[in-house]
C-alpha cells in the first residue's frame, strides 16, 4: 500500500518538475520552422564570403486547400562561414530555417573547383542537415539552379532530386553522390568523389535543367569531367550500373541500330599484385534484351544473338577503359581501386598508399565481360 | 529563480521522507539522511551560485597521468 | 534485518546485466581506436571481460548470500573492509554520474541543443530513483522488458540499414589498426563495458539460486556481447571510412536509413535505446551505492538515502567535466586505468585474501 | 499519505469515538423465540419498524376446540405469494384434516410435524432464534411461527421480479454462449455450475455490509485455485467494515491491492464462461449478490488483451486480433503525445512525403499543438461520456453530431488542424480495442501528451520507463502484474501475444494454477484416423 502512495508522489512529483524545469526550451511548432529542401553555394562578391541561396517552401500555397501565391521562396544570405551565414538569415526570413528536409546541396563550378569539404562539415556536423543530400555541381551559377524551371514536382530542389534519382535508375550513365558518400571518398586516402553536374539550357519561360555529366573530384576539388559514356564506365566499375540502353550496330552490312535494355548487372574488381606491377581486372557480368530494332535483322538465329552479345560486350568494355583512362589521366582514384588493394594487400599497400596519385595510373586495367542477351520482348522478328 | 525552484525541490523531498521515518521512529536513519541531504544541498547551492568547487575528477587525471609517466608505454 | 527483502530469478539477471553491459555504449564508442577493427576488438575485450566476471562469481558463489560490503568486512576485517567498500561505493557512485554526464551530454548536445543539461539529469535521477526504491526486484522486472524493447529495436535498425552496409568496409582484418592501438581498445572495452559488472557483486547475493550464477553470467555475457558485435559491425558497414571522425557513431549510421521514404531518420530508436539501456545502467548503480551506504551506516531501510544520493550524483556529474572534450578525454585515456583496480585488483585480492585466510559464505 | 490527512483531520479521534459508542449502543442479538406468538409478533413488528411491506398472517388451523395458532411472516414482493397459497397454507388449513392430525398430535412436536408431513416445499429449515427469524425475511424466506413453539419454520420459497438472462451488452461476441449473469446471486451460481459440472467447484458464501448484508459468494475450485489466494480473498472481504455493498464494484475498491494505480489490478466480467475458464485457471471468482458483474482475481495485465472469443475461434485469426490489440493499445496511448512530440521536438522525424501535409495543415492554427492536442483528448472523453449516457438512439445522434459537425466545423473554421482530429479520432478508435483498460488508457494518455509536450520523446520514453516501474511493481493478490512478461515465463508465453492452439496450452498460468498445472494430455493434437492394413 505505501509502496503504491510513493509511486504516485513519484509520478505527481516527476510531472511538476518536468514542467517545472522544460520551460519547453526546445520547443519549436511546425509553424515556426521554415523548411528547407535545398541550399546552394556561390562566391560572394567579397572573395571571403559565402553566398549561400537556400530553398524554403511555403506550406500554405501547397496544401489540398492551399493558396495561389509561390509555393517556395529563396532566400539568399552571405556569411565567412555556412553556420554564420545560416544565422544571417534570421535577420531576413520570419521563420527559423530548418534543415533536416534538404535534399540537394548546388555548388558552383568555381566553389567546386577551390574545394568543397570546408562547406560540408555543416552537413556532416551539425545533426540538424540530412546526411543524404545529393551534391551537384551547376555548370553556372550555383542560386541559378533553384529558381524556377519547367517541372512537375513545383519545387525546383524536389524535382532536381527527382531528376537524379530517376537518372540512376533509368540511364545510370551519371554518377552522383550524396553528402555521405561524398564524405566518406573524401576521408578515404585511397578513394576519390565524384558528383553530377547540371546545366540551365534556355532562358525565362524556356529554362529548362540537365543532367550533363560527372564531375570527379581529386580529394575535394573538381579537376575534370566525365562524359555520359565515361559515366557508365564509371558506374559499371562501381557496380552501381542499374539500368539503361546500350546501342549497338546491327551485325552485318548495314548501319542499323539496335537498342539493348540492361536488365541485369553484376561487377567485380578483382586486383593482383605480381611483383611492381598492379594490375586490377573488372568481371561485367550482365544481361539485356533486345528493346528496339531499327533493321531488319532476323535475331532469332543463334549466331546472330552470340555477335550481338560480343557487340554488346564491347561496348561495355570501351565504357569501362575510357573512363579509366581519363581518371588515371587525372590522377583521382575515383572507383576505389586503392580500396580494393587494400583490402586484398594490406601490407604491400601500406607503402604505396602514401604515392597513390603516383601509382594509381600505372595500374593496368583489363575486363572480363559476360553479356547475355535474354530475351526480345514481345516480338521475336521484325516487323518488315 | 533557479534558487527558488530548488529550494521548493528541497522542500518537497524533506516532506517526501519525513513523515514515515518520523513514523517509524527512526531517528539515525533521519540524522543520515538530514546529514546527506544537507551535503547535497550546499553543493548544490555552491553549484549554483557558480563557486569554484574542487574537482575529484581532476585528482584522478593527476594521479593517472603520474603513472602514465612512470610505466612509459 | 536484512536490507533488500526481495530476490530476482537468474533469469532477471541475465536481462539486468545485458542491458548493463548494453548501456552505454549504444552511443558512446569504446571501440573508437580500432577503426574497422572495432568488432573483433570487441570479441577480445568480451572473452577479457568473461575473466574478470569469473572472479565476481567465483567470489558471490563462495559467499553464497553475501554482498559486496559484508564480504569485505567478513575478509578484511571490520575496518579494512569498511574502508574498501567505501572505495568501492566511490567508485560505483561516480561512475554512476559519468553515465548520467553521458546521458546529459548527449542529450543536451544533439536532441535538444536549446535545454539545459540538469533538466535531463534531474528526470532521470528521479525516474532512476523510483525504480531504486521500488528494490532489486522490480529493477528485475523492468530490466526484462526494456532489454527485450532494445533486442528488438537493434535488430530492426540493423535490418533496416541493410541496404546501406558495405561488408567490404570490415576489411582488411588487422591490418590497418597497429597492434598497439587493438590493444587499447581491447582495454578500453574491457573495462567498459565489461568490467563494470563488478558492481553486480552487491546485487548477485539477491539470486534465487546462485549455483546457476555461473551459466547467467555467461549466457549475459554472450548476449550483452552479441548485441554489441552487431552494433560495431552495423556501424563500421554503414559509415566506413568516417566511423572514427563522428563523435556517436550509432546515431549517425542509422540517420541514414530511408525505406521508401517513409521509414526515415530513425536514428530516434538509437536515442530511446540510450535511453532505456542507461536507464538500467544508472538505476543498478544507484542502487548498488544506495544499499551500500545504507548498510556502511547500518541503517534500518536504503529508502532514506536514495534521493540525497541521487542529488549528489548529478551534482557531481556537473561538476566533473567542463566540457565534453574533457569527457572523452577522460573516458578514452584515464577511465580504464581509474577502473582497473576496482575491476580486478580488489576483487582478486579479496578472492586470494578469501582463500588464504580460508574464510567462506555459510550458505543458506 | 492519506492516513495522514486523515489523523491531520482529527477524522481519526472522531471515528474512534463513534465506533465505541456504536459498540455500546447495539446488543440484542441473540433474543429467543418465545412461546407466546403475540410477544414474538410485537418483537419482529418492532425490529421491523411497522413497515408496510413486512407481512403477518396469522391464522388457525386443527379442531375447533384446540385451534393450533400460526403465523406467517414474510417480506411482499420478495416472496413467490402463489407458493404461499398452495405449497404452505394450503396443506396446512386443507390437508390437515385428512392427515390423522388430530390423532398423533403432540403439543412440542408440532413443528417437526408440520416439517415432515404437511408442508410440500422443498427447502425449510428450523430456526429458533429471533435474528435468524429476521435474516431469513429479508433473504426472501417465509417464516412459519407456531404458538407455543421455540422453534420457527423458515421456508424458502423466495421469488422476485429478476431480469431474465440476456447477452451482456459491454461484452458482446460473435461466437460464444449469449448468456450472462443477472443480478441474483443464485442464478448467477447456477450458471457457473452449469458450466463446471464438478463438486469441486466450492461456493462460499459471506455476508458483507453491516447495513445491507449483502450476500457475497466466492467460488473457486478446490485442487486448482491456490490456497493461499483463496484465504486471502476471504480474509479481505470478511476485513470489509462498511455500510453497503451494492454492487461488485465495492467489493473491488475494497480490496484491490493497488488502490492508487490508474491499472485495475481485479478483472470482471459478465459472462459465465469467461468467469468458468479464469475458475478453471486458478483464478477465485466473486459474486455479489446485485451485480451482474462477477470479480475475478488474481488479475494479470496481460489479461486484459485476452478475450473470449479468442478462444472459441481458431488459433491463427485470435493471435492477429491480439496482436492488434496490443497495437491499439500502444497506439490509444502514444498516438497523441507522439504526435506533439514529434510535430513540436522532432519534425525531422516526419517522413518527407508528409511534411507537406502536416505542415500546411497546422499552418495558421492559433493554438500550441500540445494544447490542441490536450483540448481535442478532453473534447473526446466529454463525446464518448455523453454517448455512454444517453439512451441508445440519443447517443448515437451526438456521436454524430461530435464525430462529424464538430470535427468538421472544428477543422474548416481553423481552430485545430486537420492531422490533429485525424490523430485524435484514431486513437479515440484504437482505445476501445481494450477495454479492460480503458481508464488506465485515458489517464496515461494525458499524462503522455504532457510529457511529450514538455520534453518531446525524452519525456515520453521517461512517462514509458515509470510507468513500467509502476507495472512492474504492482501485484495483485500475490502474483506480479505484468507476469508472465516480467518475471518471464516462457511457458505462459503461449496465451500472451500468440494464442497457441488449444491442443498446445498445456499447462495452467505458471503465477495462478501452478499448484495443479497440468490441463490436458500431451498428445492432444489432431491426428489423420490411424488407417486399417486390410489390404
Amino acid at each position: 500500500m505505501a509502496r503504491n502512495t510513493r509511486i504516485i508522489q513519484l509520478i505527481i512529483i516527476l510531472i511538476l518538475i518536468t514542467f517545472f524545469f522544460s520551460g519547453c526550451w526546445n520547443y519549436r511548432e511546425l509553424d515556426d520552422l521554415a523548411i528547407v529542401t535545398g541550399v546552394a553555394f556561390d562566391q560572394a562578391e567579397n572573395p571571403d564570403k559565402i553566398l549561400m541561396t537556400t530553398q524554403v517552401v511555403v506550406p500554405k500555397n501547397l496544401g489540398s486547400e492551399g493558396g495561389n501565391g509561390p509555393t517556395f521562396i529563396n532566400v539568399k544570405s552571405t556569411g565567412f562561414t555556412v553556420m554564420e551565414a545560416v544565422r544571417n538569415y534570421n535577420a531576413k526570413l520570419d521563420r527559423r530555417p530548418f534543415f533536416p528536409f534538404t535534399e540537394i546541396v548546388v555548388f558552383s563550378k568555381e566553389i567546386a573547383r577551390e574545394g568543397i569539404a570546408p562547406y560540408l562539415d555543416f552537413f556532416i556536423r551539425d545533426p540538424e542537415p540530412r546526411s543524404q543530400a545529393w551534391i551537384i555541381i551547376s555548370d553556372s551559377d550555383a542560386q541559378d539552379l533553384l529558381e524556377e524551371f519547367a517541372n512537375i514536382e513545383g519545387i525546383p530542389t524536389r524535382a532536381l532530386r527527382q531528376m537524379i534519382e530517376r537518372q540512376q535508375g533509368a540511364m545510370s550513365n551519371i554518377a552522383s553522390s550524396d553528402v555521405v558518400e561524398f564524405a566518406q571518398a573524401f576521408h578515404s586516402k585511397s578513394r576519390q568523389p565524384v558528383a553530377s553536374i547540371i546545366e540551365i539550357k534556355g532562358e525565362g519561360k524556356e529554362k529548362e535543367v540537365l543532367l550533363k555529366e560527372t564531375a570527379i573530384f581529386n580529394e575535394d576539388k573538381l579537376i575534370g569531367t566525365l562524359d555520359r559514356s565515361e559515366g557508365r564506365g564509371y558506374l559499371w566499375i562501381i557496380n552501381k550500373v542499374e539500368s539503361g540502353i546500350i546501342v549497338v550496330e546491327e551485325p552485318g552490312l548495314s548501319n542499323d541500330k539496335i537498342s539493348l535494355e540492361l536488365l541485369l548487372s553484376q561487377s567485380k574488381m578483382i586486383p593482383r599484385i605480381t611483383g611492381d606491377k598492379l594490375e586490377i581486372k573488372i568481371e561485367v557480368s550482365m544481361e539485356s534484351q533486345i528493346a528496339e530494332q531499327m533493321g531488319d535483322l532476323d535475331l532469332s538465329k543463334h549466331d546472330v544473338l552470340q555477335s550481338l552479345e560480343r557487340r554488346q560486350a564491347a561496348v561495355i568494355h570501351n565504357e569501362i577503359m575510357a573512363a579509366v583512362k581519363k581518371a588515371q589521366d587525372l590522377r583521382t582514384d575515383i572507383f576505389g581501386f586503392g580500396q580494393a588493394f587494400t583490402r586484398k594487400y594490406p601490407k604491400e599497400m601500406r607503402s604505396l598508399e602514401a604515392k597513390w596519385d603516383e601509382h594509381f595510373p600505372l595500374i593496368e586495367v583489363s575486363t572480363e565481360i559476360k553479356s547475355s542477351i535474354r530475351r526480345t520482348a514481345v516480338q521475336t522478328r521484325p516487323l518488315t | 529563480m533557479i534558487i527558488v525552484g530548488y529550494i521548493f525541490a528541497l522542500i518537497g523531498i524533506i516532506l517526501f521522507e519525513i513523515p514515515t521515518l518520523i513514523l517509524n521512529k527512526s531517528w539515525w536513519e533521519m540524522a543520515v539522511f538530514l546529514g546527506l541531504t544537507g551535503f547535497a544541498f550546499l553543493l548544490g547551492l555552491l553549484m549554483i551560485l557558480q563557486v569554484n568547487i574542487p574537482n575529484p575528477v581532476y585528482l584522478i587525471n593527476k594521479t593517472v597521468e603520474y603513472f602514465f609517466d612512470l610505466v612509459p608505454i | 534485518m536484512k536490507l533488500e527483502g526481495g530476490k530476482i530469478p537468474a533469469n532477471q539477471l541475465v536481462f539486468l546485466i545485458i542491458g548493463f553491459i548494453y548501456g552505454t555504449v549504444v552511443i558512446i564508442n569504446p571501440g573508437r581506436a580500432a577503426g574497422n577493427d572495432a568488432w573483433l576488438a570487441f570479441i577480445v575485450s568480451m572473452l577479457v571481460g568473461l575473466c574478470f566476471a569469473a572472479i565476481y562469481v567465483i567470489l558471490a558463489q563462495r559467499f553464497q548470500t553475501k554482498n559486496l560490503l559484508e564480504i569485505n568486512d567478513l575478509v578484511f576485517g571490520p575496518y579494512l573492509g569498511k574502508l574498501i567498500s567505501l572505495v568501492y561505493l566511490w567508485y560505483f557512485f561516480h561512475l554512476g554520474a559519468i553515465v548520467l554526464r553521458n546521458f546529459g551530454d548527449f542529450l543536451a548536445g544533439i536532441i535538444f541543443p536549446e535545454t539545459p543539461i540538469s533538466v535531463f539529469l534531474i528526470t532521470m535521477v528521479l525516474i532512476c530513483a523510483s525504480a531504486v526504491r521500488n528494490g532489486i526486484e522490480v529493477i528485475g522486472r523492468t530490466s526484462i522488458i526494456l532489454t527485450i524493447i532494445t533486442t528488438i529495436i537493434l535488430v530492426l535498425t540493423s535490418l533496416l540499414s541493410i541496404p546501406l552496409m558495405d561488408f567490404n568496409n570490415l576489411l582488411p582484418i588487422l591490418q590497418t589498426t597497429k597492434l598497439k592501438e587493438f590493444l587499447t581498445t581491447v582495454l578500453i572495452s574491457a573495462t567498459f563495458p565489461f568490467g563494470e559488472t563488478v558492481v553486480f557483486l552487491m546485487i548477485f547475493s539477491t539470486v534465487n539460486n546462485p549455483k546457476k550464477l555461473k551459466l547467467t553470467t555467461l549466457i549475459a555475457f554472450l548476449f550483452g556481447g552479441g548485441l554489441l558485435l552487431i552494433q560495431a559491425i552495423r556501424n563500421i558497414a554503414v559509415l566506413g571510412t568516417l566511423m572514427d571522425i563522428y563523435t556517436y557513431p550509432s546515431y549517425t549510421a542509422v540517420r541514414a536509413v530511408n525505406i521508401f521514404e517513409v521509414i526515415t531518420r530513425i536514428e530516434i530508436l538509437v536515442v530511446i535505446n540510450f535511453l532505456t539501456m542507461g536507464f538500467i545502467k544508472v538505476t543498478v548503480l544507484y542502487y548498488a551505492v544506495s544499499l551500500g551506504t545504507a548498510q556502511l551506516l547500518k541503517l534500518k531501510s536504503y529508502l532514506p538515502v536514495v534521493l540525497p544520493i541521487g542529488i549528489l550524483m548529478i551534482c557531481l556529474s556537473l561538476l566533473q567535466f567542463e566540457s565534453s572534450f574533457e569527457n572523452s578525454y577522460f573516458t578514452y585515456t584515464i577511465y580504464p586505468f581509474y577502473a582497473l583496480p576496482f575491476q580486478i585488483f580488489l576483487p582478486l585480492l579479496t578472492l586470494l585474501v578469501a582463500i588464504i585466510r580460508g574464510k567462506k559464505g555459510v550458505p543458506g | 499519505m492519506f492516513n495522514y490527512l486523515a489523523k491531520k483531520f482529527n477524522l481519526v479521534r472522531l471515528l474512534r469515538k463513534q465506533s465505541t459508542q456504536n459498540a455500546n449502543g447495539k446488543k440484542q442479538s441473540g433474543l429467543k423465540i418465545s412461546p407466546h406468538l403475540k410477544q414474538n409478533l410485537e418483537t419482529l413488528k418492532k425490529t421491523f419498524k411497522e413497515s408496510n411491506d413486512f407481512v403477518i398472517r396469522e391464522f388457525s388451523f386443527g379442531s375447533k376446540e384446540e385451534p393450533i395458532n400460526v403465523a406467517l411472516v414474510y417480506i411482499e414482493g420478495l416472496v413467490a405469494k402463489t407458493s404461499i397459497n398452495d405449497d404452505i397454507m394450503k396443506p396446512l388449513m386443507y390437508d390437515s384434516s385428512f392427515a390423522g392430525f388430530i390423532n398423533t398430535y403432540q403439543p412440542n412436536d408440532i413443528i417437526a410435524f408440520i416439517d415432515e408431513r404437511l408442508l410440500s416445499m422443498a427447502d425449510s429449515i428450523k430456526v429458533s432464534n429471533l435474528e435468524e427469524v429476521v435474516e431469513g425475511c429479508l433473504d426472501g424466506h417465509t417464516i412459519l411461527l407456531v404458538e407455543g413453539e421455540t422453534q420457527a419454520l423458515s421456508i424458502s420459497n423466495q421469488g422476485w421480479e429478476r431480469r431474465s438472462i440476456s447477452e451482456p451488452q459491454g461484452e458482446v461476441v460473435v461466437r460464444g454462449p449469449r448468456e450472462g449473469f443477472t443480478e441474483t446471486l443464485r442464478i448467477n451460481t447456477s450458471l457457473l455450475r452449469r458450466k463446471i459440472h464438478n463438486p469441486d467447484l466450492v461456493l462460499e458464501m459471506l455476508k458483507v455490509g453491516q447495513k445491507t448484508r449483502t450476500n457475497v459468494c466466492i467460488a473457486y475450485i478446490a485442487g486448482i485455485a491456490d490456497d493461499g489466494v483463496v484465504q486471502e480473498v476471504k480474509n479481505r472481504i470478511e476485513d470489509i467494515k462498511t455500510d453497503a455493498i451494492l454492487e461488485s464494484g465495492y467489493i473491488e475498491q475494497f480490496i484491490e491491492d493497488a488502490p492508487f494505480s490508474p491499472f485495475a489490478t481485479i478483472g470482471n466480467s459478465e459472462k459465465p464462461d469467461v468467469v468458468a475458464a479464469k475458475l478453471l485457471e486458478g483464478r477465485v471468482a466473486i459474486l455479489v449478490d446485485g451485480s451482474p458483474v462477477v470479480l475475478t482475481v488474481p488479475f494479470l495485465f496481460i489479461e486484459g488483451f485476452q478475450s473470449a472469443e479468442d478462444y472459441y475461434s481458431r488459433p491463427y485469426y485470435s493471435s492477429l486480433v491480439r496482436i492488434l490489440r496490443y497495437m491499439g493499445f500502444l497506439f490509444s496511448l502514444y498516438g497523441p503525445g507522439f504526435f506533439v512530440a514529434v510535430v513540436a521536438f522532432h519534425q525531422e522525424l516526419i517522413p518527407d512525403a508528409l511534411i507537406i501535409t502536416i505542415s500546411s495543415a497546422m499552418e495558421g492554427t492559433p493554438f500550441p499543438v500540445a494544447l490542441e492536442a490536450i483540448g481535442m483528448g478532453i473534447v473526446f472523453e466529454i463525446l464518448r461520456e455523453a454517448g455512454v449516457r444517453l439512451p441508445k438512439a440519443v447517443g448515437q445522434s451526438v456521436s454524430i453530431v461530435g464525430a462529424l459537425v464538430l470535427g468538421d466545423a472544428v477543422v474548416s473554421a481553423g481552430f485545430v488542424s486537420s492531422t490533429m482530429v485525424i490523430v485524435v479520432a484514431f486513437t479515440a478508435i484504437a482505445s476501445f480495442v481494450v477495454t479492460s483498460h480503458s481508464d488506465a488508457e485515458s489517464i496515461i494518455r494525458f499524462v503522455m501528451t504532457l510529457l511529450g509536450s514538455a520534453l518531446g520523446l525524452f519525456g515520453i520514453t521517461i512517462g514509458t520507463i515509470g510507468i513500467l516501474i509502476h507495472l512492474s511493481a504492482l501485484r495483485s493478490f500475490g502474483s506480479p502484474y505484468l507476469s508472465p512478461l516480467a518475471p518471464i515465463s516462457w511457458l505462459d508465453l503461449k496465451d500472451t501475444f500468440l494464442r497457441f492452439p488449444l491442443w498446445a496450452m498445456i499447462t495452467r498460468p505458471k503465477t495462478i494454477g501452478w499448484n495443479n498445472y497440468q490441463r490436458e494430455s500431451l498428445d492432444l493434437i489432431p491426428k489423420p484416423p490411424q488407417k486399417k492394413k486390410d489390404k
